[in-house]
């Protein structure tokens, strides 16, 4: 299909009949002109068969707007990118996309990227050329020694990894720190622990129950875009037995919104929750193993539902509904692992999945990646800690930053602004001027991920493992960007020249990487070339059919859940930061798309909320569009209340991903940063960041504000008309359904 | 242009409705949505932003209620004032119904708005004036008017941002309304292909871009003439009939055990786009 | 009984007495005069401010996509009528009173509508395109969708415009001719030499100038019935709640009719002190146009509940909803004001002390047509913002700046209008006062010969 | 009276006689001319030598320059027209791929530019000679595939019904009107569907086949 990606690269030229230009006049000029548009041939040079002005041709690519790894097929015409679709072939999201996948292309066409390698001295900004960017950072890494060149990156996988795994090894570093500001981090850990690996694979198809623990699989967690596929097999069931989803938690989540019965439970209980259902099971006549008896015993339905605030006749439903209907599934998720003891919580639920046999049917392993050195390494809180630590200390004394933008999103305690000041150099690899950038001395920029090359090993993987290809699907918008495989390529040209000089570029370099493990790969047999075009064409290289197995079991014993805390008297009630579908940890605040997007849940745009129960408004005497103010112990926010059904009266919640200062023209000044919030209390087992820990009080400020959301005045409601009809199993008949 | 020309053409128009003697031909497109599958993530909605060449209004006009979405996710909530929405909220994907007697066509001025022989109700830009008496008698307000000109707006279409704009789609300028197509330019190269090839759109050639995006597979989209196609299997299961304003499954006492529904059928515009009722499970 | 009119003025007098209301203009005049300039001045910088950045500076939103222009383009229209049911339908029914009057409401009639169609033009979101709305042939081969009642609007205002200025006109002629026998030199000699067409007042003109008179007459009454019931179809043909209503049409013509009387009677108050035509514009001809006005009222009253009650008593909820929302939500206060000043404030003019009464008349005619200009505004904004579709719902919408300036702007041009005609044309009928003294005259004598007679 | 009344009568005597000759008037703009405005291109490209007719008398002398056309199909150059909206202009490399190997034409003025440009490597900037508004999106692909492949008509005929003569012109000028009155003429008239004639239909005449 295509010759090499090189020539393609002159194909995709922006040489056409401007396509943007005749479409921007629009409906202005009503008559017909003559002589005052240009226009040349689509390639002056030459060009190949499928490159017809006026049809589009479609590149598989991967997604590079979250961690999920999307397959992705970009529609390609007149040498532009115009919108990214999902790739069919693709078994993790089957031809589909979210909407963030969606604008992704706006963050390749951002008016506000980065476009010249920039060094920063003393406030002053020059542009500078890369021969020079290069032999600077040479020079500084060249006088530091071994661990103190540190980077922080965020979660890593494929060749890019490999390069910066050489790259850190030619330095003799071992200081990589890899951090992701959302990740659900803990259930990782305690999936570890439970199952022996830190992400099995779920089969919500499968299932027909599934009790998820405040996992937003349909918004924001894991790979969202897979796991409603499932969802939505699950729905349809089989033999038109509909799947049922119970979802416990804290602040409604999309998922939440979306179960048949949504659990409001006190936060922090759900792992009570979980032994509650596990005793309840027993009673219900269900043979328990010796040691979970033993620990649940304590958890009767009545203390249970004291404890946790969900009625004991709901607690003993669901264990009916569990015991009835197998298989089952149990997700914990980021509403059980946000506390100082979500470790514990997570393995109770996880209890829950051994008690109801569900390991093995609907919880199975992972595949295996036979090549660990491209498997994806998963981001952790922790690590901003440790290195934040380490830079206090004076330890560092080079640092490199790539997917991460810390200094937006670290906890005020940590002071990792004014830590990250200590450290002498900073390069910062980056799309945007934003604030980790905007510390750094010298900032390279990025290509975006419709022009670069590169391969991404998706952290969960639903069937056998795979290797995504990133290809580039338009010439570079701007002559000076990077693809960071290229940055990294350049930079070990400079320690290892003899190891890399056979490589022209990261294309080359990669084309080879992949090449030699053909067989692996799925190529046995082929010749390279052909290989190499089928699996650019297909965007996705198989590797292999091995499948790991789980290695353990959930234990009871070690597992010991706190009472539930008390209400603190002068931080009266708890945040809950929300992940939302949108903007998720903020690197997307400069896609306008996503900003004017609606919060699935309260249709709000362009701005951060305060969400309360409206019997928590009413004790407050705050009424929507108050500016309130939220205290905690780290820092001090003002943001518009929104009062929401979906929460628990205990608690508040605020979406992640605004309140930026340095992003660009879309992102900055859009409501507040909700992480300067953030309490630097950790899970007790794992030294994870605890996202739900923050207490905080909530004040009325006198001002109040529209708050602007698609929502109208009736809120809502439906006002008595047919519009968005409900009906429940026992009445409607679904087999037979098309 | 002659005056016998204008009435027989009149005649056709009039003819387009799917009444007894002249129904529509080759094709009759037609969508159904499963609430029960919908999620409400507003994928569909930021894809048909990428595919139509929305622009983005910002917060103040968005506040002035002036957005431009032509797909909307609308999100209800129970009003039995429990103190939690413990069934979770409906979710309601609400786009142009493309109506068969469509209130909008018959009071445009310019007949900026049409019925086409496919079934769809047409939007031509460039006939349009801006009277607005369209929007003003949708029943469901689904039409959106450019108040500005948003091309020539700071920061809606920066220079970089403009080669993303879809060729196909023509950019809309101010005084323009503008509406859901069914992504007509899709239906069109999709027509165009088949005819070329001697034959009709094959059910699943042609996607829209909601429907294309939707993770749930929620969106179904289709030729309602041809009774093999998903869509005309989804309406005849359900027993929605296009041109009633009351379905005969309906008026059955106790009332049926289907789920599929249109909005505001009473108000006989006879909408194109079915909804299937979201399900609660009640043993829980 | 009172005299309408003294039946010994001289002739001359008549003719002196209009006559002088064409000369040289007192201050007074000049300062509304410019006023009025000003007022449109204000009012053509928001068109020009709202054509150069698009219709979203009248904070109009997506459901509420009419507003004020709408609202005020009706008033209008309604104003309109007055003149015709003086002129026209007092003609054909041989109500001697109406004229000394007629003339100014016939002139009000034309400029009202020419005040109207700016509103249609205003609110077109592109205005430069309105010409694809009227039907002609053209190289598009394309023509307007005549199922649209906008498209009828359009062409029954042109129609109605172009048939008033022919009738203000026709009207006009002998008085043309007296005012180009009375003046001497300058432009105004021209002018009046052109337009009264060599009338000379022979027999047979005055027989030909009656048939065209009353053809053109019989032609007018049923289009403007028909315009106002066109106007009520862009409504009740459509299909949103609180707009399809049977009863529109009459309901719009008769509060059409009512806002005209009330106009009547403030420029008949003004003209009167103005001019000085006291001895024309009389009492008891002020309490005649008082009690047509106030029997009209009572006519909009009854269809105006009727309207309540058919919707209060039908099946429709979104109707109801919507009259519900009008009496409670946020137009309420507008709404009540309406009904106010629509159905409480006329019963004044029951009270036959009142009727004479011009200070009081003057502020219950304003009163009035403040009523009828809400009653437009209620008629048409509640339902956007309280529709079928709850999800859209707007109840904030409020209409900005520009939309007043332009409203207000309205005004200023109608003056603007009004007063330049009274100062270029005759505002009394001068030809027909001198009929009427005669008229009274001649009965006066007929009576007395009857009196001697019996004698 | 009876004078009024004869002139009603005339008149809608003369409003009836319009209208009836109105409403039969036959549409008769499909094929007016009109020319549009010269248009000065980067190289003066002759299509005359390029499609135009071959002359006979030059096959006497080969050594000597020709002055007929040498009969290329449209879509030799114009390679999109059967398959996209777009008929195309040829890349530069088409123009030099046949010029390259003819050396008796290779010193000419024009020539010499199209080479100066392929030296360069740079596109030639050729001025849109038919550009319809941008909200119209006319489709090559269609008509080409109607009128050409199913019905068989001549490829410069089909194509010539549009662009006008070619084959006579040197640098192409606008012969019709390209207004929408023009389309619809056409699309209002019966064409044969294919080679044999019997069955015939009319373009289709919803807005949304142009206007998207």
């Amino acid at each position: 299909m295509i010759e090499n990606g090189i020539n393609r690269r002159d194909f995709l030229k922006v040489m056409g009949w401007g396509g943007a230009a005749v479409a921007l006049a629009g409906c202005g000029n009503t008559s017909v002109q003559d002589g005052k548009e240009i226009v040349t041939s689509y390639a002056s040079l030459d060009l190949p068969e499928y490159a017809i002005p006026g049809i589009s041709v479609y590149f598989n690519s991967t997604c590079a707007q979250c961690d999920a790894g999307c397959n992705i097929a970009g529609r390609v015409r007149e040498g532009r990118v115009l919108k990214l679709e999902g790739n069919p072939a693709s078994p993790i999201n089957r031809g589909k996309t979210c909407g963030l996948g969606q604008a992704g292309v706006q963050a390749h066409y951002n008016p506000d990227r980065v476009r010249q390698p920039l060094l920063r001295t003393g406030g002053k900004t020059e542009e500078l050329a890369w021969d020079k960017a290069f032999a600077l950072i040479n020079e500084k890494v060249g006088g530091a020694k071994g661990n103190e060149v540190a980077f922080l990156t965020g979660g890593l996988s494929g060749h890019a990894k490999v390069l910066f795994t050489n790259y850190m090894d030619a330095l003799g570093s071992k200081s990589h720190y890899v951090y992701e500001a959302v990740a659900p981090s803990v259930v990782r850990a305690a999936n570890k622990k439970a199952y022996g690996v830190e992400m099995p694979r779920l089969h919500i198809d499968k299932a027909r129950v599934v009790v998820s623990f405040g996992a937003d699989f349909l918004g924001a967690w894991v790979s969202p875009v897979h796991f409603s596929q499932q969802y939505a097999q699950f729905r349809k069931g089989s033999n038109g037995q509909r799947g049922v989803l119970v979802q416990i938690e804290s602040k409604m989540t999309l998922t939440g919104a979306n179960a048949d019965r949504w659990l409001a439970v006190r936060p922090g209980t759900e792992g009570i929750v979980a032994l509650g259902v596990i005793h309840a099971l027993g009673e219900a006549g269900m043979s328990l193993p010796a040691d979970v008896a033993a620990l649940s015993k304590a958890y009767d339905a009545e203390r249970v539902s004291k404890d946790t605030g969900v009625s004991a006749e709901q607690i003993k439903k669901l264990a009916t509904l569990l015991k009835e209907r197998t298989p089952s599934l149990v997700i914990a998720g980021s509403a059980a692992e946000g506390y100082a003891h979500g470790s514990q919580n997570a393995a109770a639920i996880a209890l829950l999945n051994r008690v109801l046999g569900n390991i093995g049917k609907t919880i199975d392993a992972p595949a295996t990646v036979p090549f660990p050195q491209v498997a994806v390494e998963t981001g952790k809180r922790s690590a901003l800690e440790a290195l934040s630590g380490s830079m206090a200390g004076g330890a560092v004394k080079v640092l490199f930053t790539y997917a991460a933008n810390p200094v937006y999103s670290a906890p005020a305690a940590l002071k990792f602004k004014e830590n990250l000041g200590k450290v002498p150099f900073k390069v910062a690899f980056a799309h945007f001027m934003d604030e980790t950038a905007q510390e750094a001395d010298l900032v390279l920029p990025l290509d975006s991920a419709m022009e670069e090359w590169g391969t991404v090993v998706p952290e969960y993987m639903p069937e056998t493992a795979q290797l995504n290809i990133r290809q580039p699907l338009m010439e570079r918008l701007h002559t000076e960007t990077r693809g960071v495989g290229d940055i990294m390529l350049a930079l070990l040209k400079q320690s290892r020249p003899n190891d890399y000089k056979d490589f022209d570029d990261f294309y080359a370099y990669l084309r080879n990487a992949i090449l030699k493990n053909k067989a692996a790969l799925g190529g046995a047999g082929t010749d390279d070339d052909t290989f190499w075009m089928e699996t650019l064409s297909k965007g996705i290289a198989p590797m292999g059919t091995a499948m790991g197995k789980l290695a353990a079991t959930p234990a009871a014993s070690g597992l010991s859940l706190p009472a539930p805390a008390e209400a603190d008297s002068a931080y009266p009630l708890r945040l809950i930061p929300y992940v939302t579908p949108n903007l998720r940890d903020g690197r997307h605040a400069n896609q306008p798309w996503l900003q004017e997007s609606p919060d699935p849940l309260t249709t709000i745009v362009w701005d951060t909320w305060v969400e309360m129960h409206p019997s928590t408004a009413a004790k407050l005497g705050v009424v929507e569009g108050d500016i309130v103010e939220v205290s905690s112990r780290s820092g001090t926010v003002q943001a518009q209340a929104y009062i929401f059904p979906g929460i628990h009266p205990d608690a508040i919640s605020m979406p992640l991903g605004n309140g930026h200062t340095s992003m660009g023209r879309w992102a900055n000044g859009v409501g507040v940063n909700t992480f300067a919030l953030l309490d630097q209390v950790v899970d007790k087992d794992t030294g994870e960041l605890a996202l739900n820990e923050t207490q905080v009080k909530v004040s009325k400020t006198g001002k109040r504000v529209i708050v602007v959301k698609d929502e109208g005045f009736a809120g809502g409601s439906q006002a008595g008309k047919k519009i968005a009809v409900r009906t429940s199993t026992d009445k409607v008949e679904l087999t037979g359904e098309v | 242009m002659s005056v016998s020309n204008m009435l027989e053409n009149w005649k056709n128009f009039r003819h387009m409705h799917p009444v007894d003697d002249a129904p529509h031909a080759e094709y009759k497109w037609a969508m159904s949505i499963d609430l029960d599958a919908c999620t409400g993530c507003n994928a569909c909605t930021v894809a048909c932003y990428a595919e139509n060449n929305l622009p983005v209004v910002g917060k103040d006009k968005f506040n002035a209620g002036q957005q431009m979405h032509w797909m909307r996710i609308e999100r209800y909530w129970d009003e039995d004032k429990r103190d939690f929405p413990d069934q979770g909220a409906q979710f309601l994907p609400m786009m142009c119904q493309h109506c068969e007697a469509a209130p909008c066509e018959t009071v445009c001025p310019a007949g900026a708005t049409n019925h086409t022989a496919d079934g769809l109700n047409s939007q031509v830009y460039n006939r349009c004036i801006g009277s607005r008496y369209c929007s003003a008698n949708c029943p469901f307000k689904v039409r959106y008017f450019n108040w500005y000109d948003y091309p020539t707006t700071d920061n809606v279409w920066p220079a970089e941002m403009t080669e993303q704009l879809n060729p196909d789609v023509t950019v809309r300028g101010k005084g323009v309304m503008e509406k859901c197509t069914f992504c007509v330019q899709r239906l069109e190269r999709a027509k165009n292909n088949a005819r070329t090839e001697g034959r009709l759109v094959k059910d699943g050639e042609v996607q829209t871009a909601c429907q294309q995006a939707c993770p749930t597979n929620a969106i179904s989209f289709g030729n309602l003439v041809e009774p093999e196609s998903k869509v005309a299997k989804q309406w005849a299961h359900q027993q929605v009939e296009l041109a009633r304003e009351g379905q005969a499954k309906d008026e059955q006492e106790g009332g049926s055990k289907l789920r599929g529904y249109r909005i505001f059928e009473e108000l006989r515009a006879y909408p194109s786009v079915m909804y299937l009722e979201r399900v609660r499970e009640s043993a829980i | 009984m009172e005299k309408d009119i003294r039946e010994d003025i001289a002739w001359a007098k008549i003719n002196g007495d209009v006559l002088k209301s064409l000369e040289t203009p007192r201050p007074l005049y000049w300062v509304i005069l410019l006023v009025a300039l000003a007022m449109f001045g204000v009012g053509l910088g928001c068109e020009i401010y709202q054509y150069n950045i698009g219709m979203g500076v009248a904070n109009l939103n997506n459901p509420h996509v009419w507003g004020l222009y709408i609202a005020t383009f009706i008033f209008w229209i309604g104003m309109s009528h007055s003149g015709t049911l003086l002129s026209a339908i007092l003609h054909l029914m041989h109500a001697d009173w109406r004229k000394p009057i007629y003339r100014f409401a016939e002139a009000m009639t034309t400029f009202s509508l020419m005040t109207a169609g700016l509103f249609v033009m205003v609110h077109l979101g592109r205005l430069w395109q309105f010409y694809y709305a009227v039907p002609y042939p053209n190289e598009r081969w394309t023509w307007p969708n005549f199922q649209s009642p906008l498209l009828w609007d359009a062409m029954a205002i042109f129609t109605y415009l172009s048939s008033s200025v022919i009738f203000l006109y026709v009207g006009m002629i002998p008085d043309l001719a007296i005012a180009r026998d009375n003046i001497h030199s300058g432009w105004r000699k021209k002018l009046y030499t052109l337009l009264a067409l060599g009338w000379e007042g022979t027999d047979r003109q005055w027989r030909n100038f009656r048939v065209t008179y009353l053809t053109v007459a019989c032609f007018l009454i049923p289009l403007a019935v028909s315009v106002h019931s066109i106007v009520a179809s862009d409504f009740a043909m459509s299909q949103q709640p609180g707009w399809h209503v049977t009863s529109f049409p009459p309901y719009f013509v008769a509060g059409a009719l009512y806002s005209g009387c009330a106009a009547i009677i403030t420029l008949f108050i003004i003209l009167r002190y103005v001019f000085k035509f006291e001895e024309y514009m009389t009492m008891p001809i002020l309490r005649k146009v008082v009690r047509l006005t106030f029997a009209i009222a009572m006519v909009w009253t009854y269809l105006n509940l009727i309207e309540y009650a058919s919707v209060w008593y039908s099946h429709d909820e979104a109707a109801k909803a919507v009259l519900i929302q009008k009496a409670t939500g946020p137009y309420a206060p507008f709404w009540w004001m309406m009904n106010f000043c629509g159905s409480v404030v006329p019963l004044l003019m029951m009270v036959k002390r009142f009727q004479t009464n011009i200070p009081m008349m003057f502020a219950v005619s304003l009163l009035l047509n403040l009523g009828m200009w809400l009653e437009r505004w209620m008629i048409v904004s509640p339902t956007f913002s309280h529709g079928y579709y709850p999800w859209t719902w707007d109840h904030f919408q409020w209409p900005s700046l520009v939309q007043w300036g332009m409203v207000f702007g309205s005004f200023g041009w109608f003056t603007l209008l009004f007063m330049v005609f009274c100062k270029v044309f005759p505002s009394v009928s001068m030809y027909e006062v001198k009929e009427m003294v005669y008229h009274r005259s001649l009965a006066l004598k007929n009576n007395e010969l009857a009196e001697k007679g019996a004698h | 009276m009876h004078r009024l009344l004869s002139l009603f009568i005339l008149l809608a005597g003369i409003f009836a006689n319009a209208s009836v000759h109105a409403a039969d008037a036959p549409p008769s703009i499909t094929t007016a001319d009109d020319l549009g405005p010269v248009i000065e291109q980067p190289i003066e490209f002759p299509h005359n030598r390029h499609a135009g007719l071959h002359n006979p008398a030059d096959d006497a002398d080969p050594s000597k320059p020709a002055t007929g056309g040498m009969e290329i199909n449209c879509m030799y150059c114009h390679t999109y027209a059967r398959r996209s909206m777009v008929s195309g202009i040829p890349p530069l490399r088409k123009c030099i791929g046949c010029h390259q190997s003819l050396p008796s034409v290779r010193e000419t003025p024009r020539i010499k530019k199209l080479f100066e440009y392929w030296d360069a490597q740079k596109a030639i900037p050729w001025k849109k000679v038919h550009d319809l508004p941008d909200f119209v999106r006319f489709n090559h692909e269609r008509h080409i595939q109607r009128f050409v492949f199913a019905q068989g008509k001549p490829v410069q005929e089909a194509c010539g019904y549009c662009h006008g003569d070619v084959k006579t012109m040197t640098v192409a000028r606008r012969q019709k009107p390209l207004s929408m009155g023009w389309c619809v003429s056409c699309h209002e008239k019966d064409h044969p569907v294919d080679a044999t004639g019997t069955k015939t239909s009319h373009g289709p005449n919803d807005c949304w086949q142009c206007h998207k």
